[in-house]
């Protein structure tokens, strides 16, 4: 059987394949490269380009601005690994809660569904606000008065209300009979979703997993407001100098260098994994 | 104060090139001012810059007046303050805005010659650990805060070489907030800001005294034009007359508390 | 003493009445064979025992407990009975040899080695060894199925449903299940298998039960009920498969 | 059948479970209620607490600012409502390109994959500003320069990027079984995904879409630093009044309120249509 | 002339060679059951001749066009072929009758009244009236299957693949089955089945094909192959239901 040989019809086959897809590539290719020289063209030849470009597009401006923006970024990549952990933690909780059965569970249902509503619904800057400088301003003893602490319990509230439907997409998207099949084995409930509806819940909606820690990298930025200085207030300081928006396209270049590795490896160990879809077939 | 460096930028040809119907101005026949909203006191008041009271309402008309428009062709509308410098075409002729005049901000807009010369300050509260501070190295070890954006950061920044990272805020409301808070314990600001917050939004407020100007130059408040705009030169040559005729100082008077501060040293 | 005894069973989905004051005695060791139409609910009486389903009336006692009492503990009890599903139920997230692992190494304490060797060896007899690390998504249905019983029957347990485990089989393997089954009977396991295959029901059974609509028509040995049965819908139900 | 009466026993057991979940519901509340007070005592002891209900919650306050903060909410729901279909759409066609099979359509694929990680990493105020700030200043003939318009448009590009790794998680989530029987009944690959693959999806992933729907509406207040007033902005500008921060918990109890009714909603509806899990089993 | 003619057909996952040089010839009209061992490549063949999957080598003709050539519209070719899956693939979003309804109306452009009324009669004729509206997960196993049949059937495909459809259901509905099959081919349908069962192969068949590790190892008429098998490994595949 390995020395199987493809027939002659069967090469014939294969070539025609590639070639499709090399064509495709290179029509893909072609068209791209052409509308990109045709829009800089385009945006080059107007009125305003050179301000434009001036203004946002600096690269003197970008190569000074960068120590700053990047140490601004630190903060935001710091605040985020430690808010990213409890809000797995809250979010998955919640989501747990959410999807309990029967009406003993009623009441954490309720509490469950009461908070992800109030804390999705409050505006995170609101919810910053009231910790940053509600809760300092009520003098307890004891209590930190830190502003990057109670920015930070501020992302942890609000996200972990987002994660926690996220999450609970996942949970209810697993069929009941998988559910079935892990009880009848045996296994306690908690053990039915440790071991059955939690892994298969997660892989699926890695997607939007990802998109909430992607956007909570960027509003980790937010904490801000209460006089921390992350990536995007770095900037901020330095356009003040001089009015330039430079610094500004540095901090999203970094945000997006930062995102992509980590989006890209997800979706390379999904789908080695098989996470997503079956895979390969051609309907 | 010195010679005035920015009223060079364009001087008009002839005596009558700023004759109100020559003048570039977006719509013939008014005068677009913009500012941010809410418009902060001292500078303005009630939030309403229409009103023609707060030193910079008043300058800008008396600087409309000089150039012929009556009060009710200055027409104000909302401008924040990044879009008052973002590049591309202006609505507005003018904007006034407490902006500070700088060699790298004339990169990116036009300034008239300065209306006011500003000078920073530190405010806090009474029993805070710099309330009795006489010098600016006693100030190193404190805990300041200043609105993003402002001279007022990068002075104290530069001057002060605070220990602990100076916190910007959004807003002076914000931090004034955190100071009351004991998140912070001074608020660098411009002078007349200082006093009006002291006395209006703190209730044990205290300033601790002006900052030196930062290395021997003079901090001035600009208005500011569209990169190029054919305004500017006519807009410092009023300013330049109202300073020269003593409106300014009497307007500064009128609206601004500058007495009775300490300097630093 | 009777192992399972069921008494005036009751369950509906709606108004559709599924199971209608069922009753049943099964002594342990027993191999009860259920035959009836399809939807006349050999399967929902099958959840109904695993406790997979709350039945809405009626006793179901496992070795002397009421097993349908509230205050039963439902992990308890369905770790001591194990089931094959009609439509197998693999994790799709666990390879074959981890889904037949699973219980072992978390319910009942097994070590992780002793219950892979076990699995292997369940696995060896139904045939599937060298697909242990596939994935059932990537398994044919008779695969499947034997996935299933493998996952099942590795758990000993005192008392085992099997829901037409052998339709997806072909003729060799529905002989080889037979052998497995009859070994395990041998050890003590009690049985309760829905099948369709009358001649599979004639090899296990003691008693052979015909269910018409959510109740108990007729039951006894298999020579009697599937070659002598005394009520006409059975004799109708079983006219087909002698012409 | 319709004539069946539960037996004592069975009513007997519907009484226990009736027992037993009022008893859980009872402990809830009463756990809540002590907690509640038990915090309210707490922080109402607190030597700051007159002063932070002065500053957050002045009901005098909140009644002088809520018609201007709802004015300001209105753009936000108007915003919200044109842009939301607009990245439903494209959110949409790029999880579809981004799940297409086969060599032929690598193009696309990368495409859609580049799209989603820029705009997903960019920070949404960076956009604002690019488009904003950047487009108008080019100068271009006949394109219009309102901030609301470009706004809007930065809204859209990077919630689409959103939406759209949520939809995919959905498409990737259908078994391929099911296109496999869609494609064996005839159905083209186009309506193989518009009747069965995208109904299944998008049920699976409600949640995750109603989070990025509540966070835009949040969101479309960004748009302020164009020069637009929006909740946020509005009570921004009523906090600088008095230094009152009381405007702002009515925005945010003003969006809990729009958002509120919306989640419910559509949980409702799921729950009734059968959406999430298979409803009620024991297991 | 044959409807369908296989040539040198191979289909490998990774290493595991499941088809292998396969040939086979259906005429038109014909019926075509393909039994062997469970995991011999029965389902995986279907799934080639739907075009589900791409075969790795081979020819497969359709009515005398190579419908494995690249160039080739599957969309057309796959409406004219209906399968009926082992695992039946209902969609689990839509009622029985939708699910029955879907294709005619998408694909085929029946107007939604002529095919409600052609749907609910084939769901009549498997007995599945009364479950018109219900959602596939409410349904008995053998009931799913039923639904899975009616849908493929009312395209009134030419050729039909028939995977294991009778291994839910119980005798009597087996006989009604069969009775559709046989109506089917009267009017023409060619067919082709997977199964277990060989009673059912012999009442239904005019060829029989013995798979043997995804090759056609032994093939002609019922009473040829299943009572006398020429090659060893069809009798003792064949050996075990005698006994
Ligand atoms: N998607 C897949 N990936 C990898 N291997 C597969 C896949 N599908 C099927 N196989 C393997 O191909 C072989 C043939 O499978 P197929 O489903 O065709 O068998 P079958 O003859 O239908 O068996 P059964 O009678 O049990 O249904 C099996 O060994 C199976 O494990
Ligand atoms: N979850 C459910 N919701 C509603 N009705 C259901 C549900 N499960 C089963 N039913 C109905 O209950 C009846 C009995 O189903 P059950 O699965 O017990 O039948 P069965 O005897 O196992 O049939 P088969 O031999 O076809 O597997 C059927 O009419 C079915 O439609
Ligand atoms: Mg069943
Ligand atoms: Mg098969």
């Amino acid at each position: 059987m390995t020395d199987w040989q493809p027939s002659a019809l069967q090469l014939e086959r294969i070539a025609y394949r590639q070639r499709r897809a090399r064509r495709s590539t290179l029509i893909a290719v072609v068209s791209s490269v052409v509308l990109l020289v045709l829009v800089a063209i385009g945006i080059g030849s107007t009125p305003g380009w050179p301000r434009v470009r001036a203004t946002f597009f600096d690269p003197q401006r970008a190569w000074e601005a960068l120590p700053v923006v990047a140490e601004g970024l630190w903060l935001n990549i710091r605040v985020m690994l430690i808010c990213a952990v409890l809000i797995v933690v809250i979010g998955m909780a919640l989501a747990i809660l959410r999807t309990l059965r029967g009406p003993i569970f009623f009441p954490l249902r309720v509490f469950a569904a009461a908070y992800t509503d109030v804390f999705r619904g409050l505006p995170l800057l609101l919810v910053i606000f009231l910790l940053g400088f509600g809760v300092p301003a009520l003098r307890l003893q004891g209590v930190p008065n830190a502003a990057v602490i109670w920015g930070g319990a501020a992302l942890v509230l609000t996200y972990s209300s987002y994660v926690a439907e996220v999450f609970r997409a996942g949970i209810e998207s697993v069929h009941p009979s998988q559910r079935a099949a892990a009880r009848s084995l045996g296994l306690s409930y908690r053990q039915t979703l440790r071991f059955v509806v939690l892994p298969q819940a997660v892989r699926r909606v890695m997607p939007p997993l990802l998109n909430d820690f992607v956007s909570l990298q960027k509003d980790s930025g937010l904490i801000a407001v209460l006089g921390v200085i992350d990536a995007i207030r770095a900037a901020q300081l330095e356009t003040a100098i001089d009015f330039n928006f430079t610094p500004y396209v540095v901090a999203g270049l970094l945000f997006v260098a930062l995102t992509i590795p980590l989006t890209r490896l997800t979706d390379y160990v999904a789908r080695r994994q098989g996470w997503y879809g079956g895979g390969g077939g051609p309907v | 104060a010195p010679e005035d460096e920015s009223s060079s930028t364009s001087t008009p040809s002839g005596a009558d090139a700023c004759a109100k119907d020559k003048l570039a101005v977006k719509t013939a026949g008014t005068l677009a001012v913009g500012t941010d909203k809410p418009a902060y006191e001292p500078w303005f008041s009630n939030d309403d810059p229409a009103n023609g009271k707060g030193y910079e309402s008043a300058v800008t008309y008396a600087v409309a007046k000089k150039l012929g428009f009556e009060t009710a062709e200055v027409k104000w509308q909302t401008v924040p303050f990044n879009s008052a410098f973002a590049p591309g075409p202006k609505k507005f002729d003018f904007d006034v805005n407490q902006v500070s005049i700088s060699e790298d901000r004339r990169k990116a807009v036009d300034f008239s010659s300065g209306y006011y010369d500003v000078r920073q300050a530190v405010i806090t509260t009474a029993g805070s650990k710099i309330a009795n501070a006489k010098s600016v190295a006693e100030l190193a070890d404190a805990k300041l805060g200043a609105q993003v954006g402002t001279t007022s950061y990068t002075t104290a920044e530069e001057l002060i070489k605070p220990k602990q990272k100076m916190a910007p805020y959004d807003t002076n409301d914000l931090a004034v907030q955190a100071l009351k808070n004991k998140q912070l314990d001074g608020i660098v600001v411009d002078l007349p800001t200082g006093f009006y917050m002291t006395a209006a939004q703190l209730d044990d407020g205290k300033i601790v005294g002006q900052l030196p100007a930062s290395s021997g130059q003079v901090e001035q408040f600009g208005f500011v034009l569209e990169k190029g705009s054919g305004l500017t030169g006519c807009l410092s040559q009023a300013v330049d007359a109202l300073k020269s005729d003593g409106t300014l100082a009497n307007l500064q008077k009128e609206y601004l508390t500058t007495q009775g501060a300490p300097e630093l040293s | 003493m009777s192992l399972l005894s069921l008494r005036g069973v009751r369950k509906a989905y709606g108004d559709n009445v599924v199971l209608d004051d069922f009753g049943l005695e099964v002594s342990e060791g027993e191999c009860v064979v259920l035959i009836g139409a399809s939807g006349s609910g050999k399967s929902t009486l099958l959840r109904c025992i695993n406790l997979l389903e709350v039945v809405d009336d009626g006793v179901i006692e496992l070795a002397g407990t009421d097993i349908t009492d509230p205050r039963a503990d439902a992990d308890k009890i369905r770790s001591t009975i194990g089931i094959v599903f009609q439509s197998y139920n693999l994790f799709p997230h666990l390879s074959v040899l981890d889904n037949a692992t699973l219980a072992p190494i978390r319910v009942h304490g097994v070590p992780r080695d002793e219950a892979r060797r076990r699995a292997l060896e369940m696995l060896d007899r139904v045939g599937l060894r060298d697909k242990a690390d596939a994935r059932p998504d990537d398994l044919s249905g008779g695969q499947q199925q034997r996935a299933a019983i493998a996952r099942a029957l590795v758990n000993s347990p005192t008392l085992m449903l099997l829901d037409e485990i052998t339709s997806a089989l072909d003729p060799e393997l529905v002989g080889e299940v037979l052998d497995l089954l009859r070994d395990l009977r041998s050890e003590g396991m009690t049985m309760l298998i829905c099948t369709h295959e009358m001649a599979f029901a004639r090899e296990i059974a003691d008693q052979v039960c015909f269910l018409h609509q959510g109740r108990l028509l007729e039951s006894g040995p298999p020579a009697q009920v599937l070659d002598n049965p005394s009520q006409p819908r059975t004799q109708e139900f079983l006219r087909r498969i002698r012409t």
